[in-house]
């Protein structure tokens, strides 16, 4: 894979210059918000890309309770934390793109809330794994990463319906997408799709040696103790 | 030795000890006396608007006093290292899991029951939906915070700052029962809607949720 | 349009900054390394 | 090594344990045979209590491996081992036979037979089975005596016992080592982990010595000059 890693982040960088490109300049302007409505491009391919992550996340968490191997907790702690700064990415623009548009920095919009639900329990999935002591952090992790993913499910179909009852401003229209515009979401998505991959092998690496240099030492203090 | 008895001999056990030293009791009741008076406190609206709140402030209210009872499931246990001579004997730990899952349950109900009228009182509460739909809801709700509330407190025991994780680690997941609480309560006190999809809500997020943390429990109780 | 290049500007702060948590802990790394190689 | 015919009882392969960077059993190679009682000695630190607690099953090795009883997993021995520990194990605010009674349902023997084997176990350690005190209430020598009992409740062929006679008064200890003796003489297998090896010098088979998490020597007699 070391070959991989360069050819990789050649692709992600001509990605997303182009997909950037694209989402300035290349879209069509919306018609009733403007140019601002550009924000979309970034917003909801972030969101997509967290899902996904969280979905990787679950898989792994699951893999790790059943074979325990400690591969499966790495990619676990790396799709999770990666997932969360992504999803951060998507709750920053929302507001930024909701100020313009109906003047307020919040709006309960049903995405926007569940999403902001959805980031609030990897974040506690985070916190969890920085509180716990090295032995059994991946364990309590892994039953938290299913705990939260089961979550996902209940938390859209609590907000949706709360939101069709008190209907409130609705983030990006919905609607049907001009296909130009459509073509240029999907850029975007790759090119994150990409980015994500790229960071989470670093992270993923990182971990790797970060735990090889734990195991140095702890083998360190054992030849010591007998020496 | 069959699961069903060693959940009633645990459960039993706790009872009587708490029973016995009931000064954990004591505390909470007051703990959850307080809470109904500072919320009648920090919100003092007229009978017509509080029906649209009260369902908000009420579960509130409840989290509070359910996460006190949360704090001190494992209490007990590991003053006593009692978790060790738990695990060495042939008992499932999902007996355990139970067992202490409906003790908190009726702890919790306890607390309830003694604060709703406390609200009612104070907000001149009545419903105009059917208000028998309250029962189920507030059984369904309470099981869902305590099932996770007991799974999520076996977890904190092993993390360094126990009681702040607790509620750092079950509020977020909690979010969809919470909203299915307030709103199926409010839904009932104003009559408006029906509480018919947020009682289904509870009952799916329940099921889900108790099947669950027992797959996961023994787990957790073995993370030596 | 200010607000675009805000939103474009604060999605590249936010994966900037995690890269720097990355790349200070891998020199943290790197220096435990080169204690433990001695 | 073993003089009966008979399996080991307990076979440890290349245990080794870590807490992190510390290294409690820095691989443990032994065969203990069954029907002998075991003295196991060290100095604080040395790892005598991971060692009788990975034996236990309440600790998982890091490396290596441990069979009980034949067994890997413990699980499905556990109801043939009993374990005491220097905190008591018991719940302060019952008293001992409701103590007893609480950990006989654990082990599966109910009511009638429950009360029986309970008063059985508290007199054979000579205590009053009638005594009406919490157990938080008794001076330590009767709650090491009660804790004993619990560990006999389930007739162990194996008995696990850390720190048995730790601030125990002189009389009681010296009745707690005949009475190990004479389960040994019964078949049971003990092992005996304490500070004061010279209560159990006649009854032991066999002494071993720990230090710094491996087994250094293994002795029939105790030598000159141990405390």
């Amino acid at each position: 894979m070391k070959r991989g890693f360069p050819i990789l982040a050649i692709v992600t960088a001509v990605l997303l210059s182009f997909a950037l490109y694209e989402a300035l300049i290349g879209a069509p302007t919306e018609r009733s918000m403007g140019d601002v409505q550009r924000i979309f491009y970034y917003h909801v391919p972030s969101a997509w890309t967290a899902f996904l992550l969280f979905f990787v996340n679950f898989g792994a968490s699951i893999a790790y309770l059943v074979k325990r191997r400690p591969a499966a907790d790495i990619v676990a702690l790396t799709s999770a934390e990666v997932g969360v700064v992504f999803l951060t990415v998507n709750l920053v623009t929302g507001p930024i793109w909701a100020r313009p548009v109906w003047g307020i920095w919040w709006t309960w919009d049903w995405r926007l809330t569940s999403t902001l639900v959805m980031w609030l329990i990897y974040v506690s999935y985070l916190l969890l794994r920085r509180f716990s002591s090295g032995g059994q952090a991946p364990l309590l992790a892994a039953a938290l990463g299913v705990l939260g993913a089961l979550c996902v499910p209940f938390v859209y179909f609590s907000i949706w319906f709360f939101r069709t009852q008190h209907p409130s401003p609705v983030i990006g229209g919905g609607g049907s997408l001009d296909p130009r515009m459509a073509h240029v979401l999907l850029i975007n998505w790759a090119a994150f799709l990409c980015l994500a991959w790229l960071v989470c092998w670093t992270r993923y690496q990182l971990e790797v040696a970060k735990r090889q240099v734990e195991e140095a030492q702890s083998l360190e203090s054992l030849l010591e103790g007998s020496r | 030795m069959s699961f069903l008895a060693v959940v009633r001999a645990t459960l039993a056990k706790d009872l009587r000890l708490e029973w016995r030293s009931k000064d954990a009791i004591n505390a909470m009741l007051f703990f959850s006396l307080l809470v109904v008076v500072i919320f009648s406190f920090a919100f003092e609206p007229t009978a017509e608007e509080s029906r649209k709140i009260a369902g908000g402030l009420v579960w509130v209210a409840f989290l509070f006093a359910a996460i006190v009872v949360l704090n001190q499931t494992w209490a007990r246990e590991l003053r006593n290292h009692v978790l060790d001579a738990y695990r060495m004997s042939p008992a499932s730990a999902n007996s355990l899991f139970l067992a202490k899952a409906f003790g908190n349950f009726i702890f919790v109900i306890v607390l309830e029951a003694l604060m709703t009228p406390l609200f009612i009182a104070f907000y001149r509460l009545g419903a105009i939906g059917p208000a028998w739909e309250l029962l189920p809801i507030a059984t369904l709700g309470t099981w869902a915070l305590v099932v996770n509330g007991t799974f999520f407190a076996a977890i904190s025991l092993r993390t360094r700052s126990r009681e702040v994780m607790l509620p750092l680690l079950l509020f977020p997941i909690s979010v969809p029962a919470l909203l299915g609480m307030v709103n199926a309560t409010t839904a009932v006190l104003t009559g408006e809607e029906s509480a018919r999809f947020w009682i289904t809500l509870l009952v799916a997020y329940d099921v889900v949720f108790t099947i669950a943390c027992l797959l996961l429990f023994e787990t957790i109780l073995e993370a030596e | 349009m200010t607000y675009l290049y805000a939103a474009y500007i604060a999605t590249w702060v936010i994966h900037g900054t995690y890269l720097a948590i990355l790349v200070r802990k891998y020199s943290k790394i790197r220096r435990e390394m080169e204690s433990l190689k001695k | 090594m073993p003089i009966s015919d008979a399996p080991p009882i307990i076979i440890a392969d290349g245990v080794i344990k870590q807490f992190g960077r510390f290294a409690a059993l820095r691989g443990v190679n032994a065969e203990f045979a069954p029907g002998r009682l075991y003295v196991v000695l060290g100095d604080n630190g040395a790892g005598k209590t991971t060692l009788l607690r990975t034996i236990a099953g309440l600790a998982q090795p890091t490396r290596g491996t441990i069979s009980v009883l034949g067994a890997k997993e413990i699980k499905t021995v556990c109801s043939q081992i009993g374990y005491m520990a220097h905190p008591s194990l018991l719940y302060d605010e019952m008293t001992g036979l409701e103590n007893l009674r609480y950990f006989a349902g654990l082990y599966g023997i109910h009511n009638d037979a429950a009360n029986f084997t309970c008063r059985e176990a508290i007199i054979s350690v000579k205590l009053d089975p009638d005594l009406n005190r919490p157990v938080g209430q008794y001076s330590q020598g009767m709650r090491q005596r009660m804790s004993l009992a619990r560990a006999l409740l389930n007739d162990p062929t194996l008995l696990l016992l850390d720190e048995p006679f730790s601030n125990v008064d002189f009389h009681s200890a010296q009745e707690m080592a005949t009475l190990l003796g004479q389960m040994r003489d019964q078949g049971k297998t003990l092992l005996v982990v304490t500070h004061q090896p010279r209560l159990l010098e006649s009854a032991a088979d066999e002494f071993v010595w720990i230090d710094s998490g491996k087994i250094v020597d293994r002795t029939s007699k105790l030598r000159a000059g141990t405390q």
